[in-house]
């Protein structure tokens, strides 16, 4: 029997499964074999805070959506064109997101009268008649995957712990995606355990024979490769071209990298990833708490070093008084924050843009800080070498504000040429005939000189008390206070930052959308989806939110309506209505989740619509 | 350097030929301290002990918190880091763990270390980061006008104590005891020739010394150490740590008591059951048993290093780490970064 | 020979000299001479951080200043008609301040050649001719009071010390101050000591006697007593009416206050004064560091007790993580920020009011918190009981927004009667036959049950972690997420908040100032003297920051123009122009010190007079 | 109750007559630990053990930090609050400090407890505030997945140190009692028996109690007290502390050292020699020395109360000065406070 092969210019795939069952792994697996066969693609992984909630239960449900396409796409997908369950708590979870006439893989094993009662399902549902409006193929995933590894020397129990590479592999074969990979990834990864590894490969083939054999699935589906713009590609998330971007920033800047960080979901990855970086130079220290983590950046900065500290939720507010301490001493230093939903403790491993009032405001004093926002999981690295930039040429602290979509999703990158890169290196202070003072001003950046201990002849004295501008001794002198909080703030104020780019092709939208950080993806994708129906609106996307680029009032002056997604009460709003005296629309959702594009492009008609 | 295990505290920082006094050791900056306050005399006794390391003066850097003993970095023309209150031990760390080629030292109060910065300063101690930490312990915070601190004697009245302070004073040399510190000591502001005695073998440690330096406040607290000035009891009461030399005053000795602990008796009574100082020994119970023989308070009060044992210093291991990452697979190039993944090319 | 005696309306005065000379209580007694006399006064201590600088230096002068006068007044003055200076760096420190024509008592016996050098004099400003347009008094302080003392048992140096005393009693006979109060006072502090308080009288009396028959002063002055409104007043600082009016609403509610705090400059006055009350049942809790006072204070909260934590300057920054969690957790908890001059130490024993963004934005994520700001050092008192009604009614932190300036300045206070003080008195909940729901609203108010421990059958469990509305149960659900992200916000928008009052007496202004906080005095200072030379200008002032009363906008836009004087550069201004849209006229001065009432007025005008 | 010094731990704390079993301390939510998990067996006996206090439930309050020990006040049908990272024990400590009729117990992990809140709890500790603390050591950081925390060993492999962890570990027994603790004792999660033996005197203790519970986690550090539980050499390396017992294993006894010190030797050779147990020693020190014992690791492991004294607790002294505040001057009268200070009367 030869299937039927169909062709589709883009997919949302949603794995899901207990905590337990390798989801996130399947879904990386997944993701590696379209990139590598050339699909433009965007990933959203979704887990819960509990390592390991207890097994079937809905809190501990775990998934990763992965969206790929033959053109270049901008979110990893509204909902998903094909769900796997791998039990009654993942359908459950996650039925709701799936659209009419989806496919559902469920692993009928799982489907036992406990599991079921466990969510609270009275029936079964691949049973009764309540999942008709969708395609179910129901697959006896484990049991296929225990009988398939029936001659190798594994228990029970192991063997079934293979089932999730069984679900690869009938995906696989379902998507024609490429199997090389994996296997060797599989080797590679158990190559210490080759009964293990034979064992999963085993699994995955199986999986891939039984797409190929069952009549359970008749058709199977090809996604063309992209055309994407020529050039090297590796699949990379936020949080790790974040770090790859501090890396760059060390080596662009001939900085040593010290990061001072404490451990955070989900900013913890930034310092796993550093830490394996240390042919780099790159010192990373594990501090005590966050305050520390900050201290200790701070110091090294003092010494000469680019200070990174890395942080989410709770441990930004721990760091407000050193980075206070930052900007009264104007030393350079990187401030990541991966936002992630608050207040408190929150929500720890969703997203959020909540934390952009608190970096601009959130010191006592008149404290102003520059910050960055990455746009994309790749963008990261660009934002990081920005931030770093910024830092050294200014000597302040920059926030670059991430968050956990940009953090945990992924997508293809197109690597940059390293010979490209900016350079951002800077000069340390050196004695020269007049007496140093340590607060004395260049007068193109308002910048102190950078004089680090070991270099003779510029012994000074910093710290966190009012200094006198130029000499930088301790001063209580009311003129010279004012002056210097006018000089911290215009320093901030004139730092070179891009133009705001609007992108309004034919020139004629009466409506402009404007976005920052991470939801450049749902918004731009959204607004594709408007033009698409010959509707106008103009898109710009905020890259520096303090300063704002110069031409920020004009650009949002010149529109009708400016229309302000964020996922948080209006923040960025706040800002603009106050400094341009402008009506921006805000759609805010505070869901811990990235906006749909179909939700935005609802909204953006109905601003179009209301003119 | 008699007393000193290794010497090696300041192996990395650069030297210098140049004769130095204590005067290339004083800024320009107005000493700002109440008249008669025992920082003048620690400021002093620094001063003129600098200028005996030999060390360029750029490569020193003096960090602090905040409270009156923090102020001590302005008064010191190398570099210096008037940090915030209880955060100097972390800044440091970040500072000394980066730069090796530094003598980095950490000022610091009772309330500053002890209160706020309690955690920075027990996590230094383990790390074994090289920093000397000296600890300005006046009993009282100064700066904010006198509330009582966390070595305040129970029972003190202050502006927040009307009725007396309810909590038990930490022993900072049992804390730092606790903490695994490798170098902890104790001196007084008074006593010039022994604070300096106690700073060389600090700096000849590398990694963290902690040195708790008793200060008077003659504003808010004046006269806490009296018993360990005045002439007539003070050599009945100090009793002096010197690595293997019996431990005893005038008239006491320490000897093992039945229990498994210390004891001081009178020196007559003591014989050949004497104590003597081994401050090498790895087990810090020892040192440990000798921070409590001061309490309740002032008895008799060892004075001198408590514990001086070798263990590699946090910067070293770092820097090692990284070269071995350097020797095992070359130093890092960007572009193999970059390219290090699963790549695939278009076009 | 009998001496002129002149009758003035009001009068400023200015002691100045070392930190050592005993200026403050110098100050102390003089206001409270004036105050038993029945003026109205306003006082201005301002002394430097450190505890006691070098002598005769100037860092190390100390002062204060005293304006009375025999009508309300509302500033402690813009400039001194009398300095008193007791050494050549008090004279140097303060002459700037001093207007043409005002008078200087200047102690000669401290005009040494050594301390002229040291701070600069190159010749004895009280020899050249330097100070001829001011009418100084030369009077030699120090060996006047030795010799009046002569007959005492005390050394030179302990008589020197007195010399303050001999000033205050030559000022006393200057402004016919009653000198009872004063020489019991000295009587009582000295109790233990009499020969010291009897030589202290002596010398304040020789002071008087040498005013009286000197000739170096022809003229004395009368200041009648002011007509205030009928009632019982004392003389209060900010932090006393601060303290005490906590202590009230802990009556008031009937809950015990328990302070969590630690020591900072200038809040600690307000732990010191608690902490004298124990009589009350108040706990003060002298903690590790800032954290962990907010956080006692919480989980003290958590226990029924009216939690209150009290910090300025950078310990409000280490307080955000903690105020997270109140928000999260939705408990009463009251914080008060004694605002100081930043960013991170800046300049401790300075005022400003920069802190207010921190205050409604420092924290991770969407946490709203109310803020109420008193105006006036009395008015701290009522400030306190709105903050404690606030926090006990909605179960919510309040800041409440207290300045350096408020909290050493001092006023009459006309006692209120304690059975006209509101009653904040809550209930807690009780056990129903319905199962009990930690987070089930108040429709009214919004707020959550407050179910103390020891209350048998309402056991449950609170946090960080987001809560299901209702059950509190942990909760991811995007929608539940969203929903309370906006109830939190809800609950504080909807505070009940009197409306803001506008003081327009013929109602024909176009010109609006507005005002929050400790401005108060210097703009209705500023206000007055407009009026007075017929212009037109209304003023409001908020006390209630976050939420605003509801006509803000509506007063906001009914004028031509609003002018908003703040210590900051701009932060109400911001927040006013982002909600309103109305192009606010901002004034900024941060020198750390008040507005001059001169200064304000000026800027009115120049706003009347641009229209 | 024989070791209990006063047994006065919970007598401000309703009692209840109604007969109380496991299932009532059982919440409703369900437990999210990973299968296998030291805490499950922590959990049940908590759970199985508070009958025995026969407190009226409501009295009873567990206060966390942040981990995934931390979650386990959801777990309890009592009083709880989940918190943040570090804080419990401040938190816990306004909460005593003013309810002394609240049975209050923090349960904390190794990096909840001795990294970010490492300053909490020791001062908590020196004050004696009213708490049973309960210290779940796995010596890694479960809940972020499995970094080196404060009591992992040197040299630890984990995301956050791919070549090996630098710092030297705290003890947190050594810690605690250079931090002046009161009450101060280890036990594991696997012997139920004994962590109940163990939390029967920390509740019947007035003050802050420490217990060090060893705990496995099996995700991300399997086996990390292994030793402890293994049958083979468990009781030759376990060192039972018992108040007024010798100090011994199966086969191993500790004895004092020549030094002042403290050792181990066999069994056999150590006679009359042997050390017997004083719990309620003023002096910390000999404590001390046996928490140096397993130093590196692992040889020889003393478990059980290292020290238990009594001194009045934070929460009583603080009541006591309410007390005579107004025994002296009469309870607070708003109207005479208003009154009280130089007034003058208008009109
Ligand atoms: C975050 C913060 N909290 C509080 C303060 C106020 N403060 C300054 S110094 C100090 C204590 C000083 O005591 P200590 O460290 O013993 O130093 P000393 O003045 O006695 O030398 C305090 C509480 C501060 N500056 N910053
Ligand atoms: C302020 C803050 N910093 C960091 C975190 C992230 N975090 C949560 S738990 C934890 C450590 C957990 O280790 P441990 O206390 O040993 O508890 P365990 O999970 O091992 O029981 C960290 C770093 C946080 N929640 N809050
Ligand atoms: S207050 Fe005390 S510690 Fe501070 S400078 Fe004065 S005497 Fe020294
Ligand atoms: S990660 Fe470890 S400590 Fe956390 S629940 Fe799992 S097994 Fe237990
Ligand atoms: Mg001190
Ligand atoms: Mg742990």
């Amino acid at each position: 029997m030869t299937k039927q092969v169909q062709q589709l210019d883009r997919v949302v795939i949603r794995f899901a499964g207990d905590s337990g069952d390798g989801m996130q792994l399947t879904g990386d697996r997944f993701t590696a074999g379209t990139a590598e066969f050339g699909n433009d693609l965007s990933t959203l992984p979704n887990f819960p805070a509990e390592i390991r909630a207890p097994a079937g239960t809905l809190p501990g449900v775990s998934s990763f959506q992965l969206h790929f396409a033959d053109h270049d796409i901008l979110t990893p997908g509204d909902s998903p064109n094909v769900l796997v369950a791998m039990n009654p708590a993942a359908l459950k979870a996650n039925l709701g997101d799936l659209p009419k006439g989806a496919d559902i893989i469920a692993n009928t094993d799982e489907f036992t009268k406990r599991n079921l009662q466990k969510v609270g399902y009275d029936a079964n549902p691949l049973e009764d008649d309540s999942l008709r409006e969708w395609r179910v193929h129901a697959v006896p995933l484990t049991s296929l995957t225990v009988t398939a590894l029936e001659g190798f020397d594994l228990s029970k129990k192991d063997a079934e712990r293979s089932k999730n590479m069984f679900a690869l592999g009938l995906l696989s074969w379902l998507y024609h995606r490429p199997t090389e990979h994996t296997i060797s990834f599989l080797e590679q990864k158990f190559a210490k355990k080759p009964e293990i590894a034979k064992a999963n490969i085993a699994a995955f083939q199986a999986g891939w024979n039984y797409g190929e054999t069952t009549e359970s699935f008749s058709v199977s589906y090809e996604v063309k490769p992209a055309q994407l713009a020529p050039g090297v590609y590796r699949n990379i998330s936020g949080n790790q071209a974040l770090a790859y971007g501090l890396i760059a920033a060390s080596v662009q800047s001939k900085l040593p990298l010290f990061l001072g960080s404490y451990p955070i979901t989900p900013a913890s990855d930034i310092l796993h990833e550093l830490s394996r970086h240390k042919r780099f130079g790159i010192r990373t220290f594990q501090a005590e708490d966050e305050i520390a983590g900050v201290g200790a950046a701070l110091g090294a900065a003092f010494g000469g070093a680019l200070g990174v500290t890395t942080t989410s939720g709770p441990g930004v507010a721990l760091k407000a008084e050193t980075i206070g301490l930052a900007v009264m001493t104007e030393l350079p230093l990187i401030l990541v924050d991966v936002q992630r939903a608050g207040p408190s403790t929150g929500m720890p491993t969703k997203t959020e843009q909540t934390d952009l009032l608190m970096a601009m405001f959130g010191r006592n004093g008149e404290s102003p800080v520059p910050i960055v926002a990455p746009s994309t999981p790749s963008d990261c690295f660009d934002a990081a070498i920005e931030a770093a930039r910024i830092a050294v040429k200014y000597r302040t602290p920059v926030y670059l504000l991430s968050d956990g979509y940009l953090a945990n999703g992924s997508e293809p990158w197109r690597l940059p040429e390293v010979s490209d890169l900016p350079d951002i290196s800077t000069e340390f202070a050196v004695k020269t005939d007049e007496e140093f003072q340590p607060y004395v001003r260049d007068p193109e950046t308002l910048s102190r000189p950078w004089a680090i201990p070991g270099t003779a002849g510029l012994e000074h004295r910093i710290g966190g008390i009012e200094k006198a501008n130029g000499s930088g001794n301790i001063s209580y002198d009311p003129n010279n206070h004012d002056l210097m909080v006018r000089l911290r703030q215009s320093k901030i104020d004139g730092i070179d930052v891009p133009a705001l780019e609007v992108d309004d092709p034919e020139g004629d939208a009466r409506v402009l959308v404007l976005g920052w950080g991470s939801t450049y993806g749902p918004i731009a994708a959204a607004v594709r989806r408007i033009r698409k129906s010959g509707g106008k609106v103009a898109q710009a996307h905020l890259r520096h939110l303090n300063p704002l680029p110069a031409n920020t009032g004009e650009v949002l002056k010149s529109y009708d309506k400016v229309l302000l997604p964020e996922i948080n009460l209006g923040q960025l709003a706040l800002l603009l209505r106050a400094k341009f005296l402008v009506d921006i629309i805000s759609y805010n959702r505070v869901r811990g989740l990235p906006f749909k594009a179909e939700e935005l492009a609802g909204v953006i008609q109905d601003v179009i619509d209301s003119e | 350097m008699s007393d000193t295990l290794n010497g090696k505290g300041l192996a990395l920082v650069p030297k210098t030929d140049a004769k130095q006094t204590l005067k290339d050791f004083k800024s320009d900056q107005e000493v700002r301290w109440c008249p008669g306050c025992g920082d003048y005399a620690i400021l002093a006794a620094v001063q003129s002990f600098l200028p005996e390391l030999g060390l360029r003066r750029e490569n020193i850097v003096f960090v602090s918190g905040i409270g009156c003993s923090s102020r001590f970095p302005y008064y010191l023309d190398t570099y210096g880091f008037h940090s915030i209150h209880g955060r100097a031990p972390a800044i440091a760390t970040g500072l000394a763990s980066s730069r090796p080629d530094l003598s980095v030292w950490v000022i610091t109060g009772d309330g500053d270390a002890l209160s706020i910065g309690g955690n920075h300063l027990i996590h230094a101690l383990r790390r074994n980061v090289n920093l000397n930490i000296l600890l300005f312990n006046n009993r009282i915070y100064g700066l904010t006008k006198g509330q009582y601190s966390p070595t305040s004697e129970i029972g003190k009245i202050t502006k927040s104590t009307p009725m007396g302070s309810l909590d038990k004073p930490f022993n900072p040399i049992s804390l730092a005891l606790g903490a695994e510190a490798s170098f902890v000591a104790r001196t007084i502001d008074s006593d010039r020739k022994h604070l300096q005695s106690v700073l060389r073998e600090a700096t000849a440690h590398r990694g963290t010394s902690l040195v708790e330096i008793y200060q008077n406040c003659n504003i808010f607290n004046d006269n806490a150490f009296e018993q360990l000035k005045d002439p007539e009891i003070r050599d009945d009461i100090t009793l002096r740590l010197e690595h293997g030399q019996p431990i005893a005053s005038a008239s006491k000795a320490v000897v093992r008591a039945a229990n498994g602990g210390l004891d001081v008796v009178p020196l007559a009574e003591a014989g050949d059951r004497v104590l003597v100082h081994d401050a090498h020994n790895p087990d810090p119970s020892v040192a440990f048993a000798l921070s409590r023989l001061d309490e309740p308070a002032f008895e008799h009060v060892p004075i001198g290093i408590f514990r001086q044992v070798e263990r590699p210093a946090y910067d070293t291991l770092m820097a090692e780490q990284l070269e071995e990452a350097v020797a095992q697979k070359g130093p890092g190039d960007l572009s193999d970064l970059l390219m290090g993944g699963d790549t695939w090319r278009i076009g």
